[in-house]
């Protein structure tokens, strides 16, 4: 396994974790939840779980941010943190 | 310093974690709060995978060989340990389930109280 | 969010893309002994195409398809052909989900007969995972209030 | 609120650091995790349930009966959605 | 057969009938009770046929699938697992009767779902009593936390917002669970419980099997609601409509204590939690305080519902405590406790609900002049108060006894004390219930509710049946509470 | 002798224009031929596209239709051709084109599947000559020192009939660098352009005429012609 690329992933977790929880506009942070979820799949992938990997694409990165983006539209975007 | 080299997916995992808690307990907006859940438990998640993982040239835990015997036998080495993946297999079902949940209680309430602010809603109640 | 959509190279894309979603979403359930997948992220797929068909073409299009009480049907049915499945096996004399036993009705040796009984519990995971994504999908963008109910959203916006 | 978040997950981040210690190394082949029960997972895959994909093979037959209750969850939140939003035998009661 | 596929079918016909509830629905939706209640009426029949051959042949143990132990999932039914899941059915069935006419009432228009939803839970709750791996015990709290949360967002004004309170911190709790699991995991490669019992004395000094005990316990403590996490029930148990707060009020906490006496007794041993780690003094004081706690802040309360669930949250002190003072004869009080537990609180609930039904109202000074318009009712509700008082020949007062009997021979006289001071606080508690209750204060205090209530009468059969079967297993019981011991309770204690 | 010389040359002559007579006799002969043939296929297409154009696929003929298409689909992932594989295809992709056999074909008429399939590959090298083009012009002006570009918004009104070919249109435009289709409303293209050259290409409506052309949408002036043509050689035969 490739190393560096691995912690190219890893420190893009964790900088779509921090983002998400931090941006103040609902539908930006669900965006970039997809995004988080999607660089969590490409991660797992690289470890070898293509299961997991599989799974996680089509669940969180995608009917997960579905729903998320659904219910943002019903509610509302703002948010006061 | 070996230490984090060694171990530096799970700090990886440790720090997901905590963002995650942090954002569960402290942040006000309820979208933010399942926001916050979701990446706990996908810490959760990339922690057992990393269990799961062998170094040295294992490969996906798919049979390419069927033989059991002989030279070709199987190495238990050369595939990667299969039951976390299944695990969490599962717990990514979990995670999707509390999600719907979370959001339809989440609307339920936007739609009484016009907000998704945990103060505001407080307020509204009492 | 129901209602369909205006834009024509959307709709059209879709139109022409959710068959081979389906098809695809299809072949990962059953294909997945050999490869990964299986009836969780096969059934999200078919649950996902629906929701895409949900939003470009609207719900009367939709539910030409897939009524609403065909979709709790396929949500139940799934779970039961798996449990179900399982208590045949307990009724030929195994233990519960013990799919070796269904040798004695597919003819078969007992390691195929688990091969066929992971296919059999695959396709009701799929079926109850595409029903439920498909449900929890709408249910979230509509907020539970069916078009023709749109007195009583009013009436639910107005009240709160 | 804040400040009491960021003292528990620090208190909780500090505790899993500390269990990570201990833990075997990352990818180690021999770990116990990939010694004690998955090996058989491995080599009988093929001749006990003809399903070269261990993943399938555990996920429905080893432990299948956790995937029923995974399939299970699932149907629970679609049940829950449907019981906390849906809105429709009601409106028909309402106008009876 | 039947005997022999018992265990199996104990959860599998609860299951598979919720799932099919809907479709039961969709045909006749009156015909969903009726269901509901066969249903769990053949799954208690089975599980008292599962007690009934634990008593008399020991532990049974049941592969799934056929796969042994550490490679398939495992049911492992010792005494302690049997008598919860008569506890659990008997209950539930209980509830299910009782449920009609205050659904009736609460939510006419979702019947359908909520009788599945209830169904899956106690599906939940059977799957993490029964089962003997630690994965599936997750999967199945999974399952019982998510119905739960549904049923209790169901409920009054602010219910959804209780209910996401929950949700955040009971999939808090669960995730530690899980996370302990994983660190379990790791240093094991085992998920079944009695391999990891196995497997884990070699690695008792590692630093991840005290990290993963600690969140194991920090976990089920949220569930359990113990009391500084108490924070979620209050509000979820008080408004949730009554039928649902009847099923779970009774059963989650308590299935939360059951996984706690696995998790400290069976997964790791009791060598382990009692004399390697300060573990149990932990647990000792927290139930304290968690019994000083519940019991004052109860005193505070003017909302019946309310009251109770600080009672209920004073309980959990009391079985914590006593697993805490970590002797054979505490542990004994402990177990015996969350058998009358689920009962008396059952009691107090169902007696909650029919008021509720019947005064469309939980405040205490609603209740003037009830004795006489309601006799049976409260007559039932004398009796579940005796008994969470400690008063002799009801229940409540044997498991306390023996709770005060261990606590005496290990020299805690502090939980002596607080024991003694939550008796006193829940005589104060119920005897302002009762003298509002018998005597009529409408003349003089608020004419208003007094006309509200004028028309309350006697509560329907349905929900009154089910009240007094939960009096008189209170009082049975506590007759033969000494056959219980010998019989169930002295196996179930794990040998210190 | 010079009149023997004469009439011997004139026969001579005679003789030449009679095989030269002959020759193009045969010539027309088979010129005619050959176009009754082309007629006779060009008839039968034009009918099939008038046909066509009247009518759209039965609902039945759509299912066959999505089912082929599905199961080579199918065929193309799987990789497993055993009897139990092949059946579970033939399944699935039933139950695909039984749910869906109104989407793919939505709109396209009875006959030019084929046509327009060969003529969409034959169509994609140019748009991929194009796009390349296009690239090294945006290229050129992103890195020309003083950036000359000159965003403009133009919209004009495409000639196109079908919804499957505003679509091609649109993600063709939206394909070649410099240009973004931001919208179709009402037979109405609303496209971003880079600069003016980049605007002018797509003024020109080379790329909407090659659209048209694959899916037939400007036939009926192609096929008039070969119907003319061959009208007037008929008429030069029939003279002869």
């Amino acid at each position: 396994m490739n190393v560096p690329f691995d912690i190219i992933i890893l420190l893009f977790v964790v900088m779509c974790a921090i983002a998400a929880i931090t941006v103040r506009d609902l539908l930006s942070a669900v965006m970039i939840l997809g995004a988080y979820s999607f660089f969590m799949c490409l991660m797992w992938a690289q470890l070898g779980a293509v299961d997991v990997a599989f799974t996680e694409a089509s669940v969180s990165a995608g009917i997960g941010t579905i729903l998320l983006v659904a219910a943002v539209l019903k509610t509302t975007r703002r948010t006061k943190d | 310093m070996d230490f984090i080299i060694a171990k530096y997916n799970y700090l990886i995992y440790v720090i997901l974690m905590m963002i995650g808690f942090y954002a569960m307990i402290a942040k006000n907006n309820l979208i933010k709060k399942i926001i916050g859940m979701n990446i706990f438990q996908t810490a959760i998640i990339l922690f057992f995978v990393s269990i799961a993982y062998k170094k040295g040239g294992a490969t996906l835990p798919i049979l390419t060989h069927a033989d059991a015997h002989g030279e070709h036998a199987i190495q238990v080495a050369q595939y990667l340990n299969p039951l976390p993946h299944v695990l969490m297999l599962t717990a990514i079902v979990v995670s999707i389930a509390t999600l719907g949940v979370a959001l339809a209680i989440a609307i339920m309430m936007y739609r009484k109280y016009h907000t998704l602010e945990e103060d505001e809603i407080l307020k509204a109640i009492k | 969010m129901i209602a369909s959509s205006d834009d024509i190279i959307i709709k059209t894309i879709a139109r022409i893309f959710v068959p081979f979603i389906q098809l695809y979403a299809l072949y990962v359930i059953m294909h997945g002994h050999y490869s990964p997948g299986g009836g969780f992220q096969g059934g999200v797929i078919l649950g996902a195409s629906m929701a895409l068909l949900l939003i470009t073409h609207g719900y009367d299009e939709v539910k030409r398809r897939l009524p609403e009480g065909v979709v709790m049907l396929l949500g139940s049915v799934g779970v039961l052909i798996y449990a179900g499945i399982g208590l045949t096996c307990l009724l030929l004399g195994g233990n519960y989900l013990d799919y070796s036993q269904l040798s004695v009705i597919l003819h078969v040796d007992p390691a195929h007969a688990r091969s066929l009984g992971i296919l059999g519990v695959e396709l009701g995971v799929g079926f109850t995972v595409m029903a439920i994504m498909y449900s929890i999908f709408f249910d979230i963008s509509t907020g539970g209030i069916l078009p023709g109910d749109e007195k009583r959203n009013e009436e639910l916006e107005n009240n709160g | 609120m804040k400040t009491l978040g960021l003292i528990v997950s620090i208190i909780a981040g500090a505790f899993l650091m500390y269990g990570t210690i201990d833990m075997p190394d990352w990818g180690d082949p021999n770990s116990p995790a990939s010694i004690h029960v998955s090996p058989r997972y491995i080599t009988n895959t093929e001749v006990e349930t003809a399903t070269p994909n261990m993943v399938t093979s555990v996920l429905a037959d080893y432990r299948g009966y956790d995937t029923l209750g995974e399939t299970t969850v699932i149907f629970t939140a679609g049940m829950a959605c449907i019981l906390l939003l849906r809105r429709r035998g009601g409106v028909r009661k309402a106008r009876r | 057969m039947i005997i022999e596929q018992a265990p199996p079918l104990i959860v599998i016909i609860v299951l598979m009938s919720a799932v099919a509830t809907p479709l039961i629905g969709w045909l006749r939706k009156d015909l969903c009770y009726p269901w509901v209640v066969l249903v769990l009426l053949a799954s208690t029949c089975c599980s008292v046929l599962v007690l009934n051959t634990v008593i008399h042949e020991g532990v049974i143990h049941y592969y799934m699938g056929g796969w042994l132990p550490p490679w398939g999932i495992e049911y492992v039914i010792d005494h302690l697992n049997a008598m919860m899941l008569v506890l659990i059915t008997g209950s539930s069935l209980l509830v299910a009767i009782y449920s009609k006419r205050s659904l009736e009432a609460e939510l006419p228009d979702r019947t359908v779902s909520f009788y599945t939803l209830f169904l899956l839970q106690v599906t939940g709750f059977l799957g993490i009593v029964i089962t003997g791996d630690v994965f599936n015990l997750y999967v199945f709290l999974e399952i019982a936390s998510l119905s739960g949360y549904a049923l209790i967002a169901t409920g009054e004004e602010g219910a959804p917002f209780a209910a996401f309170r929950y949700l955040i911190l009971g999939t808090v709790g669960a995730c530690f669970y899980l996370l302990g699991v994983g660190y379990l995991y790791m240093v094991t490669g085992s998920l079944n419980m009695a391999d990891l019992a196995e497997l884990l004395p070699a690695l008792y000094g590692s630093k991840v099997i005290l990290v993963a005990f600690a969140f194991f316990m920090v976990g089920i403590a949220l569930k359990m609601a113990l009391f500084p996490l108490h924070m979620w029930l209050p509000d979820a148990y008080t408004k949730a409509p009554s039928a649902a707060s009847a099923l779970i009020a009774p059963l989650m906490t308590k299935v939360a204590i059951y996984i706690m006496l696995r998790v400290m007794f069976t997964v790791f041993r009791p060598y382990f939690s009692i004399d390697l780690l300060p573990v149990t003094k932990i647990m000792l004081y927290a139930g304290i305080i968690a019994i000083f706690a519940g019991a004052v802040m109860a005193l505070a309360q003017r909302d019946f519902k309310r009251m109770l669930c600080y009672v209920v949250i004073a309980e959990v002190g009391y079985m914590v405590g006593g697993v805490g003072v970590a002797n054979a004869v505490a542990i004994k009080g402990a177990i015996l406790h969350i058998m009358n537990d689920v009962v008396m609180t059952l009691g107090l609930f169902l007696v909650a609900g029919i008021l509720a039904y019947k005064m469309k109202n939980h405040e205490i000074t609603a209740f003037d002049n009830i004795f006489k318009k309601m006799p049976f009712t409260m007559a039932a509700f004398l009796v579940v108060a005796l008994s969470v008082i400690g008063v002799p020949p009801t229940c409540g007062f044997f498991s306390k006894w023996y709770l005060i009997q261990g606590s005496v021979m290990a020299g805690n006289w502090t939980f002596v004390v607080a024991l003694l001071f939550s008796s006193l606080v829940n005589i104060i508690l119920f005897f302002r219930i009762i003298e509002t209750g018998y005597y009529d204060f409408g003349a003089s205090g608020s004419g208003h509710a007094h006309e509200e209530g004028s028309g309350v009468s006697e509560a329907p059969l349905s929900m009154l049946i089910p009240t007094i079967v939960v009096a008189a297993a209170i009082i049975l019981i506590g007759l033969y509470n000494q056959s219980i011991i010998t019989n169930i309770i002295n196996f179930a204690v794990p040998k210190l | 002798m010079e009149v023997t010389l004469f009439i011997h040359a004139a026969d001579d002559a005679f003789r030449i224009l009679e095989n030269a007579k002959v020759q193009a006799v045969g010539l027309l002969d088979t010129a005619t031929r050959l176009t009754s043939e082309t007629r006779w296929m060009e008839e039968k297409k034009v009918q099939g596209i008038l046909k066509g154009a009247q009518a759209t696929r039965s609902g039945f003929q759509n299912f066959v239709a999505t089912f082929v298409m599905l199961m080579g689909f199918w065929a193309l992932l799987s990789g497993k051709f055993d009897t139990f594989h092949l059946s579970l295809g033939v399944i699935c992709s039933v139950i695909v084109a039984y749910l869906s056999h109104d989407l793919l074909f939505a709109n396209v008429r009875v006959g030019d599947g084929r046509v327009i399939a060969q003529r969409f590959i034959r169509y994609i090298p140019w748009l991929l000559y194009e796009i390349v083009t296009a690239n090294f012009y945006v290229a050129y002006l992103a890195l020309s020192p003083k950036m000359p570009i000159d965003p403009q918004i133009i919209r004009f009104k495409t000639k196109l009939e079908s919804d499957i070919s505003w679509v091609t249109l649109a993600n063709s435009i939206t394909l070649t660098p410099g240009t973004i289709t931001i919208d179709i409303a009402d037979r109405e293209f609303m496209v971003h352009a880079l600069d003016r050259k980049v605007a002018g290409d797509l003024d020109t409506g080379e790329m909407e005429d090659r659209v048209a052309h694959i899916f037939m949408e400007a036939d009926h002036i192609y096929i008039q012609d070969v119907l003319d043509v061959s009208r007037i050689f008929a008429e030069l035969k029939r003279g002869m």
